[in-house]
């Protein structure tokens, strides 16, 4: 029959726009800026640097290795290697970027930079209300503010957070083996220079004086366990 | 002369020098229309609605339409090569001529200081009646006319399609 | 109130700029746009010597009036139809060139 | 159902068109596709070939590319498609075998019919700078209109017997083939400013005055 | 109470007159008829605007909750955070249109751009002169042509549609001028022939006088609307679909097809002019809807007897909104025709059914007192129904659904 | 004698088509319309330059590239994995798919294996996928034919479950930048199977809804049926692929025909048209996603523990042997193929993608010549082109 087709569509809009009122299933709008949907766990937005102590600029976890710079498929980003070393939260002696900048006017949040850093340093972050008035200037985000604590990354990401944690964790304890195996050899070759020492004093002989080359940790790795 | 009538003459008139004398052809089409709407509002002033509207139905609704798309359909609306008109003066003695004459005529006549009866009891319903009566063999003939130009107007326009596949 | 011969007067002009268009303009549509005209004219006479006339209530004129608006539309549809026509056949929709063509 | 090896291909058809000559293209990778290389002169005979046989009937052609192979020099393990940058003097002195660089563009054909492919097909034309013609199969298949004006546009390769040789993408007062490995980009468009230095200079030049930031 | 509630009905008369009184003794006596008339003029210039400003918020969020979506919801009262539900929304948008650059092409015949939207307007407005909101409260009654009058206005806007297309120079307008044109011509006659139905029922031309023709009660509490009778019933879709074509309304709306022409004949409009044909649409729209309720829903009659002490004028109001609702509601849900089935369903399948039902109604007046009422009823039905089955048999001989087959 | 004054002495038609047949002798009569690139239903900046008569289309030139980037230059001078977001950007709407299809094409040029989980998790997003593209489709061509916007929003309230999955999934909702050579970046967060499950099982109320509003309304079968018809001979020859071919009766489908992936172990059927209309080429959709739901409940059921990628893949450094590859995929849209080479470096010595909108569009003039603007309208969004694929 001519209409029913029509009719049928008629009684379609009718419903929803009656459920509309009452179901959530059918009105599934927010109203913004006052209402908030909780952003996913895996959200991400644009990307933010990981530090680890009081002030941020001293416990970046970036070494400036340059990977996500060369990784990064739309080149946003950009950083100049510090002339100067910092130890950093193994407490090896490291470079750390002396500007750290990301145009998030190119970015295009695709998370290359989170996977290819090998020190769990640049993660993604689910902030993404950035507009600017200033296009040029205001969308270039620097080292300060892109810098975030790894409380907020738990925050954020707590599955994430917690296997970068292990992970650091994991390499911490190992350096840390590391160190005590190296400090355990060096005592063990310094005994053992001593020895020699003693049985060159007997012997009469003068050996090279053995000096540390081995960088002390100047600050405590700062990575707690999960 | 009543003022209502000066001004619906004026419009007439005016409006159909500018019907005949623009160069843009959609112009013409609408100083027509102004024409006709200028007609309808006289009849009006002639206690003939019933005509007046008809009118409008059917000159500003229909024939003007048609009009301005006959115009469309022949480019009539892109400027021309050749001059609106041949001569500007060949025709217009002729006209201007028979206006004289006319206006003598008229203003000569003692009928043309008649004044108007008093308002005549027309109703639409008598109208039908007379139609439908008296005026029935007009009609039907008129019914047939207007089938039949439709029927022309629509075949003249469908053979001119098929000749152009 | 307004005589009769102002309305006749009216007509006349209108019939007359009607004609001198027609003789003047040579596209077709301006022709048949003074052919307008002048049927229109004409149909101002018959209200008027209508509305001027002994019985009015014979309504005559009108009866005139409808008759000549139905038989004008029937002359435009018909006398459109030939331009467009015309139109497609020699592209030109001035009668003068139509004319020259013969074809 | 299972297709004929590309040899066997290669008989047949140089069997059927008189004067066609294939080469097959080994291809190492994993995927072992490997290809037909036809002469320009040939090329459409042997497509309609492959398209009209009723053991191919290759019907359905998917896809159709350009690749440049710039000069290059062949070093002696690797076979044809090593690639070196730069055709700088100091290089060519050195003394290693030069391969003129060359132009191909690979057909990629498939049967819907018989649901068997692809069996990919390479023209070949040496020289890049002349004016590069190869055949149009767009008579054989359409699908290769639209990607043979793309090959045209990006490529600068001439397809002779293509009904609506125009650029695709480009716009048409374009003059450079930007899919050239040897493209080089011009620096007048508008830069989007990023802020590394180099980039922001360049970007400068082209921005307003009183929109540059310091 | 019964003289309070017809106090209240006939409030807006009773206010003229009082006001006319009082200024006879002051105003000259020519300025009375101009005074009068003002009086009429300014009630519907005040109440079908103010109608159009919320019926474009009620569209809105109408089409929003139809589309699960919650339409305008934000603008209230300026400096405050109140928001009335979004029904601010059409003074911003009225602002706005106001203050937004009125632009004209360059090419464009300024002085017909600039003529065409009061060209529309005008001959709108003029058509609700003759509309009978209310009993008593008609501006303009024209005993014997007022229907007329109002077909012969409606007539005229296409000119004024014509008009804002060619002026602007612009194909997508030109195009668009042609489709409006095409179908409102093409519209027109079944539009006219379905309302001649009632024309030959009632025996009058006035709309008011159609509006008494159905003032008579059946059954001791039904008022006998046309739209009870067979012929009323098909006569009123028939007459709501040609109307929503006059109007330009969904699924006729191709003089305006955004999906196709931009805009269409409005497309090089901007500013307060967009404006004003946006205002002449809806009023041309509201117009035809009042005519429809004059001509087939008893206008400002209630349905029933019992319910007669609401004024009548909230009568007419209500089921303007109510056609107003349906139009938005139909907005929602169909997708456009294309121009040859809109013009092949005015000619082959309005044009016949509005025939028919002429003929219908005929034969109805004529064994008003000779047939039995179910024996009318019945056949009346049985002669539209066949002829409308017919026709759609031959469109689902063209199109209908289609069974698919299906590859493993 | 330059390249490019060669270019303008060519580009001379070897045959007349139908379009300039039609149209000789008549240019008076004629309207040449620009319809776009800023036009409010061509679906991005595309530009159809139409001729008209009245108002049919007597001729019509597609036009294209106002959004190229050319995604295949800039992915030669990059890393494999760094032209793996570019895909996202090809056919906005499906990047799963464009994903898959890349990353199936690296596979198939290194030698890599893809862990059960991984294939099962591509094929549940590949299959949301075909979902939300062809909701988005039929609410998109019901826009085109004037409904305002209902059934899009109703197709966008579904596709919104859907984003929202890929979201908890890939962090992104429409640029997924999800898969990698070898499996997929990450596994599923916990609960998301069963919110898939969820999805699924509700979509089919959907589309009982959807077709209730349209499949059956007349003024919609009398807006497709009988318009932009294509003939099978024409599709293949043309290269047609996808939903589009299907319509037109061709039993084509890579999912069967290629059998990648996991597709051989569902059992699902390809809905065919006979008509090749516009009519046919919705309801072909309609009816796939009716079908995707088939491939989805099971697999969402069925899908295994294990890694979600390759332990051989590399991240960083990854170079596979020279070679080249061509790998397609059945995308919503049609074929979607990459054609890699590799001289051995880091970059693909050349990056192709066969983008199924733009051979699609090849037959765009086939299918409206003769009739009218609003058909042309239909037709186009029948085609299902994205603007990004299109120009790349």
């Amino acid at each position: 029959m001519l209409g029913t087709g029509i009719l049928k569509g008629m009684v379609e809009t009718a419903k929803n726009f009656a459920g509309s009122y009452h179901d959530p299933e059918r009105l599934t709008t927010v109203e913004y800026p006052e209402q908030r949907i909780a952003p996913k766990e895996n959200a991400r937005q644009f990307p933010m640097l990981i530090h680890d102590t009081e002030d941020p600029m001293k416990g970046l976890r970036c070494v400036a290795c340059q990977i996500c710079e060369k990784e990064c498929p739309p080149q946003c980003i950009y950083i100049v290697k510090s002339k100067d070393k910092r130890a950093d939260y193994k407490g090896q002696m490291q470079f750390y970027p002396a500007t750290f900048d990301i145009d998030i006017s190119v970015c295009m949040s695709c998370q290359i930079c989170v996977e290819v850093c090998p020190f769990e340093s640049i993660k993604m972050d689910t902030e993404f209300e950035l507009s600017n008035t200033d296009r040029f200037g205001g969308l270039l985000i620097h080292k300060e503010q892109l810098a975030k604590s790894n409380e907020h990354y738990r925050k954020i990401h707590p599955a994430d957070a917690a296997a970068s944690d292990a992970v650091l964790a994991a390499e911490v304890a190992k350096a840390q083996a590391k160190a005590k195996a190296d400090a355990e050899a060096k005592a063990a070759k310094a005994a053992a220079e001593a020895k020699a020492k003693a049985d060159a004093a007997v012997a009469g002989t003068v050996p090279a004086p053995a000096t540390s080359t081995a960088p002390q940790p100047t600050s405590p790795p700062a990575a707690p366990a999960a | 002369m009543t003022l209502s009538f000066a001004i619906l003459a004026g419009l007439t008139v005016g409006s159909a020098v500018a019907a005949m004398s623009l160069r843009n052809l959609v112009h013409c089409a609408l100083g027509l229309v102004l024409t006709f709407a200028g007609l309808a509002g006289l009849y009006l002033q002639l206690n003939a609605e019933f005509v007046g509207f008809t009118q409008i139905l059917v000159y500003v609704g229909a024939v003007a339409i048609l009009i301005v798309f006959a115009i469309l359909l022949t480019r009539g609306t892109e400027p021309a090569n050749e001059p609106a008109a041949v001569s500007p003066w060949a025709g217009l003695p002729v006209a201007v001529l028979a206006f004289l004459a006319m206006a003598a005529a008229v203003l000569a006549s003692p009928v043309g200081k008649r004044l108007a009866a008093p308002v005549p009891e027309v109703s639409v319903k008598t109208l039908g009646q007379k139609l439908m009566t008296d005026y029935v063999l007009p009609l039907e003939v008129l019914a047939l006319l207007l089938t039949a130009a439709m029927l022309g107007a629509v075949i003249i326009a469908m053979k001119d399609k098929e000749d152009l596949q | 109130m307004t005589p009769l011969s102002g309305y006749l007067l009216v007509s006349a002009l209108l019939f007359c700029i009607g004609l001198a268009g027609a003789l003047t303009r040579r596209n077709a549509i301006m022709v048949l746009i003074g052919i307008e005209l002048m049927l229109n004219a004409a149909n101002l006479n018959f209200i008027a010597f209508w509305r001027f006339s002994e019985h009015p209530e014979t309504q005559t004129g009108l009866m005139f009036a409808l008759f000549s608006i139905a038989i004008a539309a029937a002359e435009a549809a018909v006398g459109l139809a030939l331009i467009i026509t015309i139109y497609r056949h020699f592209r030109t929709a001035n009668v003068d060139k139509v004319e020259a063509m013969k074809g | 159902m299972a297709m004929e090896t590309l040899e066997q291909i290669k008989a047949r058809v140089e069997a059927a068109v008189p004067g066609a000559q294939l080469t097959l293209v080994k291809n190492d990778s994993p995927s072992a596709q490997h290809s037909l290389l036809v002469s320009v002169e040939h090329a459409f005979a042997v497509a309609k070939f492959l398209r009209d046989d009723p053991q191919l009937r290759l019907d359905y052609c998917s896809n159709v590319t350009g690749v440049d192979f710039l000069d290059a020099e062949l070093s002696e393990k690797v076979k044809v498609k090593k690639v070196v940058d730069g055709v700088e003097k100091e290089v060519e002195e050195v003394k290693k075998t030069k391969r003129a660089g060359y132009l191909e563009v690979v057909y990629h054909l498939y049967s819907m019919a018989l649901k068997h492919g692809p069996v990919i097909l390479r023209q070949r034309i040496s020289g890049r700078s002349d004016p590069v013609t190869v055949t149009s199969l767009t008579p054989l298949w359409r699908s290769a209109e639209f990607q043979e004006r793309e090959v045209f546009d990006l490529y600068g390769i001439l397809f002779d017997g293509h009904p609506d040789l125009r650029r695709l993408l480009m716009w048409d007062g374009f003059k450079d083939y930007p899919m050239r490995k040897d493209y080089v980009e011009p620096d007048d468009y508008e830069y989007e400013p990023t802020a590394h230095d180099e980039v922001l200079e360049k970007a400068k030049a082209h921005m307003p005055k009183h929109e540059v930031k310091a | 109470m019964a003289e309070v509630f017809q106090a209240i009905d006939q409030f807006p008369v009773t206010l003229k007159t009082w006001l006319l009184g009082h200024a006879a003794g002051v105003m000259p006596e020519w300025a009375l008829p101009l005074l009068s008339a003002a009086l009429s003029i300014t009630p519907i210039l005040a109440v079908f605007p103010l109608l159009f400003a919320l019926t474009t918020v009620i569209e809105r969020k109408g089409l929003g909750r139809i589309q699960n979506r919650r339409g305008p919801n934000r603008v209230g009262i300026p400096l405050t955070n109140i928001r009335l539900a979004g029904f601010g929304q059409f003074i911003a948008d009225g602002i706005k249109s106001l203050t937004k650059e009125d632009i004209v092409p360059r090419s464009a015949d300024k002085v017909v751009h600039f003529l065409a939207p009061i060209a529309l307007l005008i001959p709108v407005l003029l058509t609700y002169s003759v509309l009978p909101f209310g009993r008593n409260m008609v501006p303009l009654d024209l005993p014997q042509t007022g229907l007329l009058f109002f077909f012969a206005l409606g007539a005229s806007t296409e000119l004024s549609v014509f008009m804002a297309g060619w002026s602007s120079r612009n194909k997508y307008s030109l195009l668009g001028a042609m489709r409006a044109i095409a179908q409102m011509v093409s519209y027109e006659i079944p539009l006219i022939l379905s309302a001649l139905t009632v024309v030959m029922i009632a025996g009058t031309l006035s709309l008011s006088g159609i509006v008494e023709s159905q003032a008579e009660v059946r059954f001791g509490f039904l008022h006998s609307w046309h739209l009870f009778t067979p012929w009323g019933l098909v006569g009123f879709f028939l007459f709501l679909t040609a109307a929503a074509a006059e109007a330009n309304r969904t699924p006729f709306d191709l003089p305006e097809a955004e999906s196709e022409i931009i805009a269409g004949y409005f497309t090089e409009y901007s500013g307060f002019k967009f404006a004003i044909f946006f205002l002449a649409e809806y009023l041309g729209l509201f117009a035809m809807c009042g005519l429809g309720i004059t001509l087939f829903l008893g206008g400002w009659l209630p349905p029933f007897k019992f319910l007669g002490f609401i004024p009548s004028w909230c009568w007419f109001l209500g089921k303007l909104v109510a056609l107003i609702l349906l139009f938005i509601w139909l907005r929602g849900t169909l997708p456009r025709l294309r121009t040859d089935q809109l013009m092949g369903f005015a000619w082959k399948f309005l044009l016949p059914m509005t025939l028919i039902n002429l003929f219908v109604a005929g034969l109805w007046h004529l064994s008003v007192t000779s047939v039995p009422m179910t024996v009318r009823w019945i056949g009346g039905f049985a002669l539209l129904a066949i002829p409308y089955w017919l026709l759609g048999r031959g469109f689902e001989a063209k199109v209908g659904k289609r069974e698919y087959r299906f590859a493993n | 004698m330059t390249l490019q004054d060669l270019t303008q002495a060519m580009g001379k038609p070897t045959f007349q088509r139908k379009a300039e047949v039609i149209g000789i002798g008549r240019e008076g009569e004629l309207l040449e319309v620009a319809m776009g690139p800023q036009h409010p239903s061509t679906h991005g900046v595309f530009r159809m330059d139409v001729v008209l008569d009245g108002e049919t289309i007597v001729k019509l030139k597609p036009v294209f590239g106002y959004l190229h980037r050319n995604h295949e230059k800039i992915a030669e001078n990059t890393s494999y994995l760094a032209s793996m977001p570019y895909t996202d950007r090809l056919d906005y709407f499906c990047s799963l798919t464009n994903n898959w299809a890349y990353a199936l094409s690296v596979e198939k040029l290194a030698g890599l294996q893809v862990p059960e989980r991984a294939e099962y998790i591509r094929l549940i997003t590949a299959e949301l996928t075909r979902l939300l593209n062809h909701t988005c489709l039929a609410g998109f061509l019901l826009q085109d034919m004037g409904a305002l916007g209902t059934p899009l929003m109703y197709a966008f309230r579904e596709r919104e479950k859907i984003l929202d999955l890929i979201e908890s999934l890939t962090g992104a909702r429409m640029m997924c930048n999800y898969m990698r050579f070898g499996g997929c970046r990450c596994d599923l967060p916990p609960g998301w199977v069963d919110a898939a499950k969820k999805v699924v099982a509700e979509y089919s109320k959907f589309l009982d809804e959807f077709e209730t509003l349209l499949s059956g309304n007349e003024i919609l079968m009398a807006r497709t049926q009988g318009v932009g018809k294509l003939s099978a001979e024409l599709a293949v020859s043309a290269g047609v692929t996808g939903p589009m071919l299907r319509a037109s009766g061709v039993d084509y489908d890579l999912r069967k025909v290629d059998a990648y992936g996991i597709y051989a172990r569902y059992p699902f059927r390809i809905p065919l048209g006979t008509h090749g209309d516009v009519y046919d080429r919705y309801m072909v959709r309609m009816l796939e996603m009716r079908e995707s739901l088939k491939i989805l409940e099971p697999a969402l059921k069925d899908i295994p523990e294990g890694p979600v990628v390759d332990p051989k893949a590399k991240l960083r450094g990854f170079r596979p042997k020279p070679g080249e590859a061509y790998g397609r995929i059945e995308g919503p849209k049609g074929e979607l193929g990459f054609y890699l080479i590799s001289d051995g470096s880091p970059n693909p010595y050349r990056y192709r993608v066969r983008p199924p909108s733009l051979i699609n569009l090849t037959v765009l003039e086939d299918m409206c010549l003769g009739q009218t603007v609003a058909d042309a309208i239909v037709s186009l969004g029948s085609v299902d082109i994205v603007l990004g694929e299109v120009d790349r």
